[in-house]
């Protein structure tokens, strides 16, 4: 960002970021003696959600795996999986198969899509010693019920962890992991609406790095972070630049390289996104009182956020995106995909048929994390803009 | 069981007039010419899939099953598939997508005329998770056919530390779960059709059923003999598909009780699916169907014969063990363990499908795998490599590896194919002698096969 | 006398062009690209220069466009061969509402209004074997030029389609129709209708208003340009002489020529070139991409069995 | 003397081989693919005959192998590129135990028993970048002869990766980091990781069991080879005949049928140098 105002502001934020970037950049987990106070090891979960919280509760630190990004080289996964499965999918057996996720006490995918089934297996296959398992979070969400369901399976989970740390996980822990975690998705909140409300302020690169910080780092820390950074970003002055406001979608699993986002910020205030939409699927407080567990459940059921890979008769694939789109002011959208992501492609045509139909511009993007060249990508996102600023004249 | 043995029930019951082939494509007939009729019978029609699909259900509310899945699949077989397929692709979809979808949505964009005839439309769609391109297909419908869908939430096996096995704890409380679906999608059924439920019928329905699967599985179990009398990819397909349209129907009944009869009889004739029988093959996964018969020439050529295909299980619904018998005195509480079950079986089971194949090698004796992989169907073909690895690590077994695609011709590259399946049995020969060179008689065909 | 130029620096031709403030072209100029981006556009504008008489000082304004768009030092400005093309299309036919763009790495459709504006534009599927490149791979197998690709193809009686869609499969697939005795006309003739496909396929993606248009190399290919139309069912609008490979640089020229009369007319001073501002827009924003990470080439110590990698080293830029 | 003969009809060259009751090479010939796979096969064995100085009717028996095997419609059997492939590596190099082809048409890594015999083998999938063509995409797009590929790419201080694994877009990658100013040298060197990744982890699926004989025309360049032993963590063996590794095996298998299987399977080396 330009920083013409308060350099010394910029340069605390600066840091912020920095760290942030570390922790986006880092596909190790921590070994025994490097973990955080008050953990005792380490579950990686797939995306897109996972019940964080009773990880927490249990003094395991929740990591989220997202893949290898664009540095990364496939060494031993392409002789697992065939290359017409998604990039996320082949980078993270391959950060299995050379040792960089070794540290895991556990392994955690859920339904989301067939390849990630899969992967589940091909780790319980390659890495035996870890608790290589599918939590099945249901694609039925309406049947009455589910609720029951769901909260059966978290104790399932739960009894599993506690089984693996060796020490009961108490409803009181539980409760104070939800505490912070609330807090975690209240200062996550506030850094979205700042996004919708002065965009300048804060590009969908930073705000993207401020919380895939969030991802393997204890929420603590970076609730810490967060308050920090929205403080700093409040005051930012930026001057607002000439740009269409768009939101961007197909960033719930596969993460796109940080060129992408950056090629798009230069183009485009980008006012509202589903990127690492997993890590605040929650979208309001879980109850802190009662049942942690089932208070848990009935969130993903009753408070939830949507994604191409969660089935809800509630939430409309044309539904959400336009909401999106509404309650940022959004002129047009971003529809992109990663390639190989079936449900991604699918949703596609149903986001840019039903755009088509309400007469909103829209883009198209094929993305894959581990793509380097972007001129391509770049001259389309510029086109893009440049036809909306005509059109918009 | 013992030849003679066999022999005295072949003759007692042997019905020549029987051919498993012409009678199994009758009926298939009959089948698409009784789906247009669908509207005119004033019947309810509901798309479903393979697996996970509360057939039974459907059944007893008299609803009209249409299977998308074979819809596709037959526009593959009768080589109409890519049109179909352009179509969608002129529409929007991906490359990198089903091509078992995309077909569909030709066909939605093509007004339903599919080569096997009118394909009515239809009331309800029931999905599963077992293939999650289930239930973004049904979400398509959602949107092109304007039809309420119900995802049935079928938990699979949870990790590889434990197995969910019937009768214990886990077990109980999915099918619970399952049950707690079905009883929805019964509300869901009545509302639509405007008809009680009936629990009877639900109860001769899985009585059909039972006895379906009961011959299925000798039938399986025949191939298990040397030689092989039937094709288990090319002869499976006809038999997965009455499995599947006719299930709980007498037809499907009459069917495989007379298909049994004939592959006994037939054994005891000691008559295999080829003149010589030189390998036992297993295949994995599922065949491409735009060039099925040449795939089966490829390797018959070879006096390679399939004994087994993980398909015949899973795309019969999974209904491929003894275990897995309804209990009609409580058929609602059985459907829904029978279902949990099912789902936690075979290829949906990515934790242990790995000692289903180990067994299955065993049980069927054969000398080689071939896996075919699917570049546009990751439920099949995602943990293949990863499963193949294994198996030749722990076993030695010879396999293949080979790609191409469900009905999507543009990906079938016959010079490629010919190649890998060429070696193979040039190894399989080298190690267990013989001529090599049988494959001197297939010409290699200009580009696709036609 | 005002003189505009506008340059398209594409993945394999730089085209430039002169016009002069009656629209009038006053001079044109290709060249092969090669790897070395900054030198085309150089060398190109030289030849540009001496076509059309001129020297530096006359050309009041240059615009740039094609994926070399930010390399050109000297420009005034840049814009998306997108735009480009969309201006050059409507201005040289005003009845132009869906163009056709198949380049060398890539195929465009691309929708506009009657003003030249963008309003939807799809460019061609990876995986998918559309491309111009996919002829060149093809007739460099038949051993045929790229410039004898459309003569060589007319001679076809019955095209063999090459309907693989993966480009590496498509040659196994001419060398089966090869060995299989196909006359390679045909086969030739095939590829460019499995390729004439595939682009309008793309067209039906932002949806086919008539007014076709086809731009880009394939202008000049006289069987694709038939191939393309017996698809459509309708006439293709194909730029006069050899414009057409020249479009991007043309629309480009077009856009900075209108930018300069509108500048003229506020009484506003020609803006300073790239060069003369300095810094290229990205150095002044944070690059958190650029932070390589130093990459080790690790060899497995025994093999099928890697070391655990460590952390990887961030060497953190300096912001400016 | 009764001579046989082995005939590799690749997609981009065709070889031919004579060889004595002895096992020892007398005639070789190497010829371009041209339009038509049939004349081609024909050109390349009268190659060999004048090369070995012999006539047709001294080679008593002829195996066709390659993508164009069913062309050699002069030859008495066909054999796949794999079975020849490792019984010429095993020929070669006695030691042989996986053999790693590199071609232009498909990738292939063979696991071979001590005589010769495939244990299992596995070839690129679909998305093609381990094979030979990508090097071809790369000379195109560098406007650069295959041959000085290698020797470029060694002189490469940091590659540039690239991660396309697709031949058709790599072309596209590579200009496109060339015109962000990386070093030919640089976006070679990626080139060559690319491809010699993609190949170890086809070897893998097999498994990978010293010695490792590279053959194909591939094996010619330095680069890869070196990388190759680099990712492999050993040394692997290069003939200087390893292009015609498949029409050497192909003529093996033709002197079984002529002269029978016994005596080892190994070749004078003094007759390979010849």
């Amino acid at each position: 960002m330009l920083t013409r105002v308060a350099p010394e502001k910029e340069a605390e934020l600066t840091e912020l970021l920095e760290q942030c970037y570390a922790a986006a950049r880092d596909n190790s987990v921590p070994d025994k003696d490097s973990l955080p106070e008050g953990f005792s090891g380490t579950i990686g979960h797939f995306p897109v959600y996972f019940p964080e919280e009773i990880a927490h509760a249990g003094g395991l630190l929740p990591v989220n795996i997202l893949g290898g990004g664009n540095k990364l080289e496939l060494k031993h996964a392409d002789a697992r999986m065939g290359s017409f499965v998604c990039s996320i999918c082949r980078s993270t057996t391959e950060l299995g198969l050379n040792g960089t996720l070794q540290g895991l006490t556990g392994f955690i995918t859920h339904p989301i899509c067939d390849a990630a089934k899969h992967l589940a297996g091909i780790w319980s296959r390659n890495l035996p010693e870890q608790l290589a398992q599918i939590l099945y979070l249901p694609q039925n969400v309406n049947t009455p019920g589910a609720t029951r369901y769901i909260a059966a399976e978290y104790q399932r989970l739960r009894a599993e962890l506690e089984r693996k740390v060796g020490h009961p996980i108490s409803d009181d822990a539980l409760r104070r992991s939800i505490r912070i975690y609330n807090e975690n998705r209240r200062l996550l909140r506030e850094l979205y609406r700042i996004r919708r409300d002065e965009p300048w302020k804060v590009s969908c690169t930073e705000s993207y790095l401020l919380m895939r910080a969030g991802s393997r780092m204890p929420r603590e820390e970076h609730n810490s972070i967060l308050d920090q950074a929205i403080e700093l970003i409040r005051h930012r002055s930026l001057p607002t630049q000439d740009k269409p406001r768009v939101v961007f979608l197909g960033g719930f699993c596969e993460q796109p390289p940080l060129e992408m986002l950056e090629t798009i910020d230069d183009a485009c205030f980008v006012v509202d996104d589903d990127l690492l939409v997993g890590l605040r699927w929650l979208t309001k407080d879980v109850p802190e009182t009662g049942d942690p567990i089932w208070a848990l459940a009935e969130s993903f059921v009753e408070r939830s956020a949507a994604s191409p890979v969660q089935h809800d008769e509630r939430k409309s694939k044309e539904g959400y995106l336009m909401e999106m789109m509404r309650s940022s002011k959004a002129d047009a959208a971003i529809l992109t995909a990663a390639k190989f992501c079936e449900p991604g492609l699918d949703e596609q045509v149903a986001w840019s048929k039903h755009l088509d139909k309400e007469g909103v511009q829209y883009l198209v993007l094929e993305f894959e994390e581990k793509m380097t060249s972007f001129e391509q990508m770049a001259m389309q996102i510029d086109t893009f803009a440049e036809s909306l600023l005509f059109a918009l004249a | 069981m013992t030849t003679e043995l066999l022999e005295r029930k072949a003759a007692a019951t042997a019905e020549p007039t029987f051919d498993p082939r012409i009678d199994g494509q009758r009926l298939m007939k009959e089948w698409y010419a009784g789906l247009a009729e669908a509207p005119k019978r004033g019947q309810h029609v509901a798309n479903v899939f393979v697996m996970g699909n509360a057939v039974e259900i459907l059944r007893t509310f008299d609803f009209q099953l249409v299977f998308p899945e074979i819809n596709s699949l037959q526009s593959g077989v009768r080589k109409a598939s890519e049109e179909y397929i352009r179509l969608s692709e002129d529409y929007g979809m991906s490359p990198d997508v089903c091509s078992y979808v995309k077909a569909d949505v030709g066909l939605i964009l093509k007004e339903n005329q599919h080569p096997a005839g009118l394909i009515p439309k239809a009331h309800i769609a029931v999905s599963s998770n077992m293939c999650s391109t289930f239930i973004k297909w049904a979400e398509i419908w959602e949107r092109m056919l304007k039809i309420p869908t119900f995802v049935l939430d079928l938990p699979g096996q949870r990790g590889a530390n434990w197995q969910v096995r019937p009768g214990d704890a886990q077990h109980a409380a999915d099918s619970r779960w399952v049950e707690a679906q079905f009883r929805d999608l019964i509300e869901k059924c009545e509302k639509i059709t405007g008809k009680r439920f009936d629990m009877d019928r639900l109860a001769e329905v899985e009585e059909r059923v039972n006895k379906m699967v009961y011959h299925w599985n000798n039938v399986m179990a025949l191939n298990r003999m040397c030689p092989a009398p039937y094709n288990a990819m090319l002869d499976g397909l006809t038999y997965i598909g009455i499995m599947n349209v006719y299930r709980g129907a007498p037809e499907g009944v009459e069917f495989m009780r007379r298909l049994e009869e004939q592959l006994k009889a037939q054994v005891a004739r000691g008559e295999g699916r080829v003149a010589e029988e030189r390998f036992r093959l297993l295949f994995s996964g599922t065949p491409c169907y735009v060039s099925m018969r040449r795939l089966v020439e490829l390797f018959e050529s070879w006096g390679g014969v399939f004994a087994y295909s993980d398909y015949l299980t899973f795309a019969a619904g999974g209904m491929d063990s003894g275990e897995l018998v309804y209990d009609t005195s409580r058929p609602l509480e059985s459907l829904a363990e029978v279902t949990a079950r099912a789902a936690q079986r075979g290829l949906s089971n990515q934790f242990f499908a790995h000692e289903r194949l180990e067994q299955q090698i065993r049980d069927y004796a054969v000398d080689g795998i071939v896996f075919h992989g699917i570049k546009s169907c990751r439920f099949v073909s995602s943990g293949m490599a990863d499963t193949r690895d294994y198996l030749n690590k722990r076993l030695g077994v010879p396999s293949l590896y080979i790609e191409s695609d469900l009905i999507d011709p543009r990906y079938w590259s016959d010079a490629q194919i010919k190649n890998r399946v060429d070696a193979f049995f040039e190894s399989l020969h080298q190690r267990g002698g013989g001529a090599p060179l049988a494959a001197k008689t297939v010409p290699a065909e200009a580009g696709r096969t036609a | 006398m005002l003189y505009v130029a506008g340059i398209d620096i594409g993945s394999t031709y730089t085209k430039a062009i002169i016009l002069d403030d009656k629209r009038e072209v006053v001079g044109t100029a290709v060249r092969r690209t090669g790897f070395k981006l900054a030198q085309a556009s150089e060398a190109v504008f030289e030849d540009l220069l001496k076509n059309a008489g001129l020297d530096r000082a006359a050309i009041t304004y240059v615009a740039t466009t094609g994926y070399g768009r930010y390399t050109v030092p000297f420009r005034h400005a840049q814009v998306t061969e997108l735009t480009a093309h969309a201006q050059a299309a409507v201005h040289l036919f005003p009845d132009t509402r869906t163009i056709l763009d198949i380049g060398g790495q890539d195929i465009k459709a691309i929708k506009v209004d009657a003003e030249g504006r963008v309003k939807a534009f799809r460019l061609n599927d990876k995986c998918a074997a559309g491309t111009g490149a996919f002829l060149e791979k093809t007739a460099r197998y038949l051993g045929i030029t790229t410039e004898d690709i459309g003569p060589y193809a007319m001679r076809s009686t019955k095209p063999m389609p090459v309907s693989s869609v993966c480009a590496v499969f498509a040659e196994s697939e001419v060398i089966n129709h090869l060995s299989n005795g196909i006359p390679a006309e045909d086969i030739m003739m095939g590829a460019m209708v499995s390729l004439g496909g595939r682009a309008i396929q793309l067209m039906r993606r932002v949806g086919l208003e008539p007014g076709y248009m086809l731009t880009g190399g394939m202008t000049r290919n006289e069987a694709m340009v038939n191939a393309l139309e017996s698809t459509l069912k309708a006439k293709l609008n194909v730029a006069p002489n050899g414009i057409g490979q020249l479009n991007g640089a043309y629309g480009a020229a077009f856009l900075g020529l209108r930018r300069v009369e509108k500048l003229l007319a506020e009484g506003k001073p020609i803006p300073p070139t790239a060069a003369q501002q300095g810094l290229s827009e990205s150095a002044t924003r944070r690059r958190w991409s650029a932070q390589a990470i130093k990459k080790r080439v690790e060899p497995c110590a025994v093999t099928g069995h890697c070391p655990v990698v460590g952390k990887p080293v961030t060497v953190i830029a300096v912001a400016v | 003397m009764k001579y046989v003969a082995g005939v590799d009809v690749g997609s981009t060259q065709t070889k031919a081989i004579i060889i004595d009751g002895n096992r020892t090479i007398v005639g070789r010939a190497l010829l371009d693919m041209e339009t038509s796979m049939v004349t081609v096969a024909q050109d390349a064995f009268k190659a060999a005959l004048a090369n070995a100085d012999l006539t047709e009717d001294q080679v008593v028996h002829i195996a066709g192998t390659g993508y164009g095997r069913y062309k050699v419609t002069f030859g008495h059997e066909q054999v796949t590129e794999i079975s020849c492939h490792a019984r010429g590596a095993i020929a070669l190099f006695p030691g042989t135990r996986t053999v790693i082809d590199i071609g232009g048409q498909d990738t292939k890594a063979i696991q071979v028993k001590p005589d010769g015999q495939v244990g299992d083998f596995t070839m690129n999938d679909k998305c093609a970048a381990g094979t030979g063509r990508f090097l071809g995409a790369a000379s195109y797009a560098l406007e650069m002869p295959l041959s000085e590929l290698g020797p470029l790419a060694l002189r490469s201080q940091n590659p540039v990766r690239i991660t396309t694994t697709c031949t058709v877009f790599a072309e596209t990658e590579i200009i496109s980091h060339l015109a962000k100013g990386m070093l030919p040298e640089d976006v070679l060197m990626g080139v060559h990781q690319a491809i010699t990744s993609r190949c170890v982890s086809l070897a893998r699926r097999v498994g990978i069991a010293s010695e490792v004989t590279f053959t194909g025309g591939v094996s010619r360049n330095v680069a890869i080879v070196k990388l190759l032993e680099q990712s492999l963590g050993m040394k692997v063996n290069v003939s200087p005949d390893a292009h015609f590794c498949g029409a050497l095996g192909a003529a093996l298998f033709s002197h079984d049928r002529v002269f029978g299987t016994q005596a080892a399977h190994s070749l004078q080396p003094a007759a390979v140098a010849a």
